[in-house]
């Protein structure tokens, strides 16, 4: 947004980079049993971590939007294709089944010398690679169904508002349903 | 249960009710009244006939000449590869799907540069991206392309630079006026084809 | 306690761990305009160590060339230093809280082999993935949701609903 | 004792965010000046004859002393201190939302005057009068002219002229010469918009030499 001027990109993408692997490498997400944990009720830190991370951001983001601080509007959206976001969606969650990491999880596993999260790594470069090699074989799905860049209160048609007072709801509603289940489920050591 | 744990469920649903109660944002795009007037200030959306007439000859495959006046003045002269879009209706659907694309640098323009601008000032205001004005409008861009004007011999090299140029340019999109009785009338039609289909893609040369 | 802190099994509480996340995710929306990533970094130095390679390829594939441009090399993207960022904070906190070792994490039942298997095919696989949905989990998914992006979300009901079924057919690689 | 601890920092961090939230409250100033009108409604405007002022119409208006026209001059207080309308008021572009301005439009809204636009072009005063409209006043006009004309104003109206900047000022001897049968076709008189009257276009003086 312009705040800062340019030649200091990529030292704050840096500084923002530390603060993002500190956060996931303290909350245990460079564990990919820990992070697996969720799938299997044992462990549910990664909903928890990522739910208030995620309602927190959104918090904050109405907050200095209503004080005019930021320009919510200007916030880029990723383009929705719809097809394409279900597929790529089922293969990633095929690939954290097996995996047990996602890359941003990966890269702080890597920090700390976990090899599973270094095989991992080297998988997605693998990955992206095949993708881009084989592009034109994907093309029409990636490309089908764009949706522009859709946001998800105005395929509801509710208010941008009450979207971000019930995914709060939710959230705090799913971390007492996890604790719930946490204290049911046989604790698995790892 | 962690009484601490219930005090911060609280405070993030109060926070959440604190956003509730917001004014939505449905006209989400909208400038502000303040911001646009800063746009309005800077002069950073004028671009000058010789850039844009530059950018043409290039084909430049990222500009979208729009042309808001009303059908029948674009019919009867209009710059090459210019889409017709009149003001009136600026904020129709199909205008907007062709508007509301960030791949390619939309220029308003008219017969001076007021209409042009008013068109701009909307825009801008429900939140498009790229849009310019041409400076001065097709009434200027037909005096300084069309109509250029031959610099004193005493003129500086960079003036008599421009005026080749500007001649240069017109012979691209007019040919030269010796032969213009036949061969432009296939040219015109083209254009006026162009028109019809109004798609984001014809922005390259109308010629 | 602050014995405890060192022996790499300690780790803060994951609501402190999402409060400082969603900070961190919240300056960058403030500071950039967009989210975080990780997988936009692995597509930056896949497309810019093609193009070193075999700079015909990359220019001639549609994929590769959708990301060059004439004027940037690929590899000074912004995502690149934030992964390089994480890579050092996740050091940063590994040192901190002790938890610097070499080793293969696996469940009891699998060998390091299969672990490490596994993981090469996952890697693969979210490679795959994030192309198709365009971002990640932290790309796509967590920074889709903190702005209520419909990509971001639906990518993200994906992800865990299908990582769901699949791990109780992997169930074996996990408990 | 460990887990008390753990929740104790996550308590902390979250009042302090709570408190810049609060803070930020406190200190919230809402943007004073609203849209009154949706996009559409002020495009509709656009073609109001009744908000924009000719050349020919300012003669009356300047020779009027009733008081019933503010002129405003949109153009930096530099060049207004240079020479302005008589009894015009400046205020420049990026003043336009403030405080002072503010009132010398309530003051002549609440007057019954009208406000009169002008800038060193058209094109100038064009966008705060655009913005004024669009922000709910209805009494402004806009100065189709320059400041030039305006300055220059004497009883003859040839001084006057052109009335609009937006008049199509397309040599069409020159069009003739580079373009096909199907423009030449066209009546001249179709390309002069209704309001031209017998203003000529403004370029057609110039035509000499053909096109290129």
């Amino acid at each position: 947004m312009g705040v800062i001027p340019e030649t200091w990109n990529n030292v704050i993408a840096l500084l923002l980079g530390v603060g993002f692997g500190f956060s996931l490498e303290a909350s245990g997400f460079s564990s990919s049993r820990k992070i697996m944990g969720t799938f299997f009720a044992y462990d549910f830190v990664v909903l928890r971590v990522f739910f208030t991370a995620a309602i927190t951001a959104m918090t904050g983001i109405f907050y200095f939007d209503y004080m005019g601080w930021m320009d919510m509007s200007m916030l880029y959206i990723n383009p929705y294709y719809v097809m394409s976001a279900i597929v790529g969606g089922i293969i990633m969650g095929f690939g954290f089944a097996l995996g047990g990491f996602c890359p941003g999880t990966s890269f702080t596993g890597v920090a700390i010398g976990k090899i599973d999260a270094m095989v991992f790594s080297g998988g997605l470069f693998i990955g992206v690679f095949i993708f881009s090699e084989l592009y034109p074989l994907f093309q029409g799905l990636y490309n089908s169904q764009n949706m522009g860049n859709a946001t998800i209160y105005e395929m509801l048609g509710m208010k941008s508002t009450v979207f971000g007072f019930l995914l709060i709801v939710a959230a705090v509603g799913m971390f007492y349903g996890a604790a719930f289940v946490e204290k049911k489920v046989k604790k698995v050591e790892y | 249960m962690n009484k601490r744990y219930l005090l911060l469920a609280g405070i993030i649903i109060a926070l959440g009710v604190g956003i509730l109660f917001m004014p939505a944002k449905d006209t989400a795009k909208q400038t502000q009244p303040a911001l646009l007037l800063a746009a309005i200030d800077d002069p950073s959306r004028f671009l000058s006939t010789d850039d844009i007439t530059d950018r043409l000859v290039k084909k430049d495959p990222a500009l979208l000449l729009i042309d808001v006046r009303p059908a029948s003045q674009f019919k009867t002269f209009s710059i090459p590869g210019a889409i017709n879009i009149p003001v009136d209706s600026l904020l129709s659907a199909s205008a907007q799907e062709t508007l509301n694309q960030k791949e390619m640098d939309k220029v308003f323009y008219s017969n001076a540069d007021v209409t042009s601008d008013q068109a701009w000032i909307i825009s801008k205001r429900t939140g498009l991206q790229r849009i310019y004005v041409m400076q001065g409008g097709v009434n200027q861009w037909f005096s300084t392309i069309v109509k250029a004007e031959k610099p004193a011999e005493t003129a500086s090299g960079s003036a008599l630079e421009l005026y080749q140029f500007r001649i240069a340019a017109c012979q691209h999109f007019f040919g030269s006026p010796e032969m213009a009785a036949t061969p432009k009338a296939g040219a015109e039609k083209k254009m006026v084809k162009v028109v019809k289909k109004a798609s984001g893609a014809a922005s390259g040369g109308g010629c | 306690m602050a014995k405890n802190k060192r022996d790499g099994t300690f780790y803060i509480n994951p609501y402190l761990g999402g409060v400082l996340l969603g900070l961190v995710l919240f300056s960058t929306y403030y500071i950039t305009g967009r989210g975080l990533g990780a997988s936009g970094a692995v597509k930056s130095s896949v497309v810019s160590a093609v193009h070193t390679v075999a700079p015909a390829h990359a220019e001639e594939n549609k994929y590769y060339s959708k990301f060059l441009s004439d004027d940037a090399s690929p590899m000074s993207n912004w995502l690149v230093f934030e992964v390089i960022g994480v890579i050092a904070g996740g050091f940063l906190s590994g040192t901190l809280y002790g938890r610097l070792k070499f080793k293969v994490e696996h469940s009891p039942k699998i060998t390091s082999r299969t672990r490490l298997i596994a993981a090469l095919a996952g890697g693969i696989l979210f490679g795959i993935g994030s192309q198709f949905a365009r971002g990640c989990t932290s790309g796509a998914a967590l920074s889709g949701m903190a702005v209520h992006s419909a990509s971001g979300i639906i990518t993200m009901l994906a992800i865990f609903g299908s990582a769901y079924l699949f791990s109780w057919i992997f169930k074996r690689l996990w408990i | 004792m460990e887990e008390l601890n753990k929740t104790n920092r996550l308590t902390i961090t979250v009042a302090v965010i709570v408190l810049v939230i609060v803070t930020g409250l406190i200190t919230l100033r809402r943007p004073e000046v609203k849209y009154t009108l949706s996009p559409a409604e002020s495009l509709a405007l656009l073609k109001d004859p009744a908000l924009v002022v000719t050349p020919t119409q300012t003669v009356a208006l300047l020779k009027d002393s009733a008081g019933t026209t503010v002129f405003i001059d949109v153009r930096n207080s530099v060049t207004f201190d240079r020479g302005h309308v008589k009894n015009a008021v400046n205020i420049p572009v990026r003043e336009l939302f403030s405080k002072k301005s503010k009132t010398v439009f309530h003051d002549v809204e609440k007057a019954g005057q009208t406000a009169v636009l002008y800038g060193e072009t058209q094109q100038q005063a064009n966008g705060p009068w655009l913005m004024l409209l669009q922000t709910g006043y209805r009494n402004i006009r806009l100065f189709t002219g320059t400041y030039a004309q305006i300055s220059a104003f004497s009883d003859s109206l040839t001084l006057l002229l052109p009335q609009f900047s937006e008049t199509p000022g397309i040599d069409t001897v020159a069009l003739r010469l580079i373009s096909s049968p199907v423009a030449t076709n066209k009546n001249d008189a179709s390309s002069v918009k209704k309001e031209k009257k017998s203003v000529k276009p403004v370029k057609k003086q110039a035509a000499s030499g053909g096109g290129c």
